[in-house]
């Protein structure tokens, strides 16, 4: 059984990483040549295209790491436990590009390279936590509550991003707005621009899919080795009594 | 026929790569005792520390008064009493407060009562308000001892209880250990070398690298020089 | 087209990072095929162990 | 119930006996709002947002610190394990022990108030009592969120380290709606001009308190 689980996992694999290929050409082509530049902000606004993508697929893998966490708790299979521990390090890089990509943009438009925008704020809280998480995985990793350890985290972390969206929101209105917050993401007028963002929320997803599909798989590989050395100590110890018993 | 206290199926259990347990095998009956020997390292706390639900085997399962150690109901683990190489004895609490503390744990009727009467019974009456900061690691291993038998436990899981005891404390814990299984309590004992315990009858185990040899004949053990004569007659 | 300088680092950025996670997955990737090399040569050490112990029972040594 | 109490007298008397974690919380309070009031120059201008900021980074620090002895008492002699053998269910064990956080943490807070009145020139009048509900609140959710991650990093590598990294990002809302809350409490606004902010912090402190109770047998066990 093992065996088929492999292979059809790596055909899924190679046939998303192919599909990420073909998905982010066509996005890529559409942001440059086919989609019409916003008329206020000019070009700049072509990150957008690539910011909200990115946007929607850190959340999406927060969520796992959280679902995940749960799974491991009630289950304790070692399988959501690598779930988990893949989706927060591909989230992170996501979160991370976001942050960055959502920066540079904003240098053009709002001259400055960071404001205390909601938005902004929200996802810079979440990335906070889950760099937490993540040293926490690096520190722990050793300790065989690792795993349970993550899942708490990773629910916890979940659990507080409701709560920071609504105080950040709060917060954010009162706070005098340092500058005129046009965010230009809402309100598309052309429709050509709503089916390049379509595009490219396609390419993410499945460029993310990627990803952690390749990260997990890496991380199961992992835990299955980690219980084969252990059936190989049984069985060395086994060994071992044989020549004890009977010397050969 | 009685229900057993403990029953162990086929269990192992590793730290790392390292195996500790392999295909334990084993049975207790209430009101019956038994002594695990084996060199350091050789598993026994980790049996004990499993059978007391502390521990998580790494596959097979042990079963206590009929539940799976790794989901043990409050009830169930109200029935356990164990004394480990570490005493779960707070240092800057007074030996009296130690135990009227764990008598509220176990919901015990007279805490502070319980625990005077206990503190007569391994003979530290005397030191009842000291802290036990201040006391010897014999000292600490009686009081140990009070705290895992206070309850009345139906099974006592008592890891090397004569360490560092001198004859006094040995022949102390002896008797409570003998109290215990004639009121009916299943004991499971580890040591080095099996104390002589009058009037008890005690199965004895040899494990060795994780492996658990099936019943010893005690004049195995005792040819072996391994029956310490605790009451130095 | 002043803004072309930020819309290139933008996208440049984010392939770079990207491809630099993928070669990080890809470095872990090594360490793991070592592992399980070592895993591979212990088994066979085991298997040959115990080929041992069983050839010298069938036909005990002249 | 039994549980419960017996484990909060427990830790109170050993507080009492030793008595360092509250005192050491009230310095490190102290502390931190001498560094803020030379960091700031807070010392002549009366400026409430500056005192309200003060206060709740002094609370964080000292909440912090708190948090971290809540499972110090248990480490001695493996008394954890006792407990863990004990018909105690984690969950009473969680709630004992952010009781005892809270009210080291509500020791901290009282001597932290009266230093920012004094080092922020404020007055001892009707708007440091009305501070009160929303210390109290602060104070709830911060401790129930660093009870449940002490129990996770006093058990990993570097853990005290790792405390502040991952509890402060996960308060920070509770953080925000405090300080905003404190410093109109300050500047004399009525409570109910802030309901949005206690609503807030109501929220945190329910969902933590409840995700703690939940959680905590997970990262305290062996298993």
């Amino acid at each position: 059984m093992r065996a088929n689980f492999f292979k059809m996992n790596s055909a899924i694999r190679n046939g998303l990483g192919y599909t990420t290929l073909a998905l982010m050409i066509v996005a890529l082509f559409m942001v440059f040549d086919y989609v019409p530049p916003e008329a206020e902000q000019g070009i700049a606004q072509l990150i957008f295209y690539f910011h909200v993508p990115l946007a929607w697929v850190a959340f999406a893998s927060f969520g796992i790491v959280a679902i995940a966490g749960i799974f491991y708790l009630w289950l304790g299979d070692q399988l959501w436990d690598d779930l988990g521990y893949a989706a927060a390090e591909t989230g992170m890089v996501f979160c991370t590009l976001m942050i960055v990509a959502g920066s540079i943009w904003a240098k053009p438009i709002w001259g400055t390279w960071w404001t205390w925008d909601s938005r902004l704020t929200t996802t810079f809280i979440l990335w906070l936590m889950y760099v937490g998480y993540l040293m926490l995985r690096a520190s722990a990793d050793d300790t065989p509550q690792v795993a349970r350890f993550g899942a708490v985290i990773g629910i916890v972390a979940a659990l507080d991003v409701p709560i920071v969206i609504a105080s950040v929101r709060l917060w954010r209105t009162i706070h005098p707005a340092v500058l005129v917050t046009k965010q230009g993401g809402h309100g598309l007028e052309d429709p050509r621009m709503v089916t390049t963002l379509l595009v490219c929320l396609a390419a993410f997803t499945v460029f993310w899919a990627w990803l952690l599909m390749l990260r997990f798989m890496q991380l199961r590989t992992r835990s299955r080795m980690g219980e084969l050395a252990v059936r190989i100590a049984f069985a060395s110890a086994a060994a071992s009594d044989k020549q004890v018993m009977e010397p050969g | 026929m009685a229900a057993p206290v403990v029953e162990i199926h086929n269990l192992a259990k590793t730290y790392g790569l390292a195996p500790v347990l392999r295909e334990v095998q084993f049975r207790l009956m209430p009101g019956a005792g038994a002594f695990v020997v084996g060199g350091n390292g050789a598993g026994k706390s980790t049996l004990l520390r499993i059978l007391a639900g502390l521990e998580a085997p790494s596959s097979g399962n042990a079963i206590v008064f009929g539940q799976d150690t790794r989901k043990l109901a409050a009830r169930y683990r109200r029935r356990i009493g164990m004394m480990a190489h570490q005493s779960f004895l707070y240092p800057n609490l007074t030996a009296c407060e130690n135990l009227e503390f764990y008598a509220e744990l176990y919901s015990i009727a007279e805490p502070r009562v319980s625990a005077e009467l206990w503190l007569e019974r391994v003979g530290l009456a005397d030191v009842a308000n000291a802290r036990v900061r201040t006391f010897s690691r014999g000292m600490e291993q009686r009081l140990s001892a009070a705290r895992a038998m206070l309850a009345e436990p139906l099974l006592l899981l008592l890891d090397e209880p004569f360490a560092s005891l001198d004859h006094d404390g040995s022949e102390i814990v002896a008797s409570l250990i003998r109290v215990a299984i004639e009121r009916g309590a299943a004991v499971i004992a580890t040591a080095h070398a099996v104390p002589e315990i009058e009037g008890v009858e005690f199965a004895v185990y040899e494990i060795s690298h994780g492996r658990f040899a099936s019943q010893v004949h005690k004049e195995e053990v005792r040819r072996g020089g391994r029956i310490r004569s605790l009451l130095g007659r | 087209m002043e803004h072309f300088g930020y819309l290139f680092a933008a996208y440049s950025i984010i392939f770079v990072v990207i491809f630099l996670y993928v070669m990080f997955i890809c470095r872990r990737q090594a360490a793991l095929d070592a592992e399980l090399r070592t895993l591979e040569a212990r088994m066979a050490a085991l298997t040959k162990a115990s080929d041992e112990s069983a050839s010298s029972q069938s036909q005990p040594d002249a | 119930m039994s549980g419960f109490s017996a484990v909060l007298r427990k830790d109170l008397r050993l507080e009492l006996r030793s008595g360092e974690s509250t005192l050491a919380l009230l310095a490190l309070s102290m502390l931190v709002l001498v560094v803020l009031v030379f960091a700031l120059d807070a010392g002549r201008v009366r400026s409430v947002d500056v005192a309200a900021g003060a206060l709740w980074v002094a609370m964080v620090f000292a909440g912090m610190l708190g948090a971290n002895r809540a499972l110090l008492a248990e480490r001695d002699n493996g008394a954890i394990r006792g407990l863990l053998l004990s018909p105690l269910d984690p969950g009473t064990l969680y709630a004992a022990k952010l009781a005892a956080a809270l009210i080291f943490m509500a020791v901290a807070e009282v001597g932290a108030v009266i230093l920012m009145v004094l080092f922020f020139n404020l007055e001892f009048d009707a708007s440091i009592a009305r501070l009160a509900p929303i210390l109290a609140l602060g104070a709830i959710g911060f401790s129930a969120l660093a009870t449940l991650l002490s129990a996770i990093t006093g058990r990993t590598r570097g853990g005290d380290m790792l405390l502040p990294i991952l509890a402060v990002p996960i308060f920070v809302p509770a953080l925000i709606a405090g300080v905003k809350a404190s410093a109109a409490a300050l500047a004399g606004a009525p409570l109910d001009s802030m309901d949005a902010w206690l609503k807030i912090m109501v929220a945190f402190d329910v969902l933590f308190v409840t995700a703690g109770y939940l959680l905590f047998e997970h990262v305290v066990g062996e298993g």
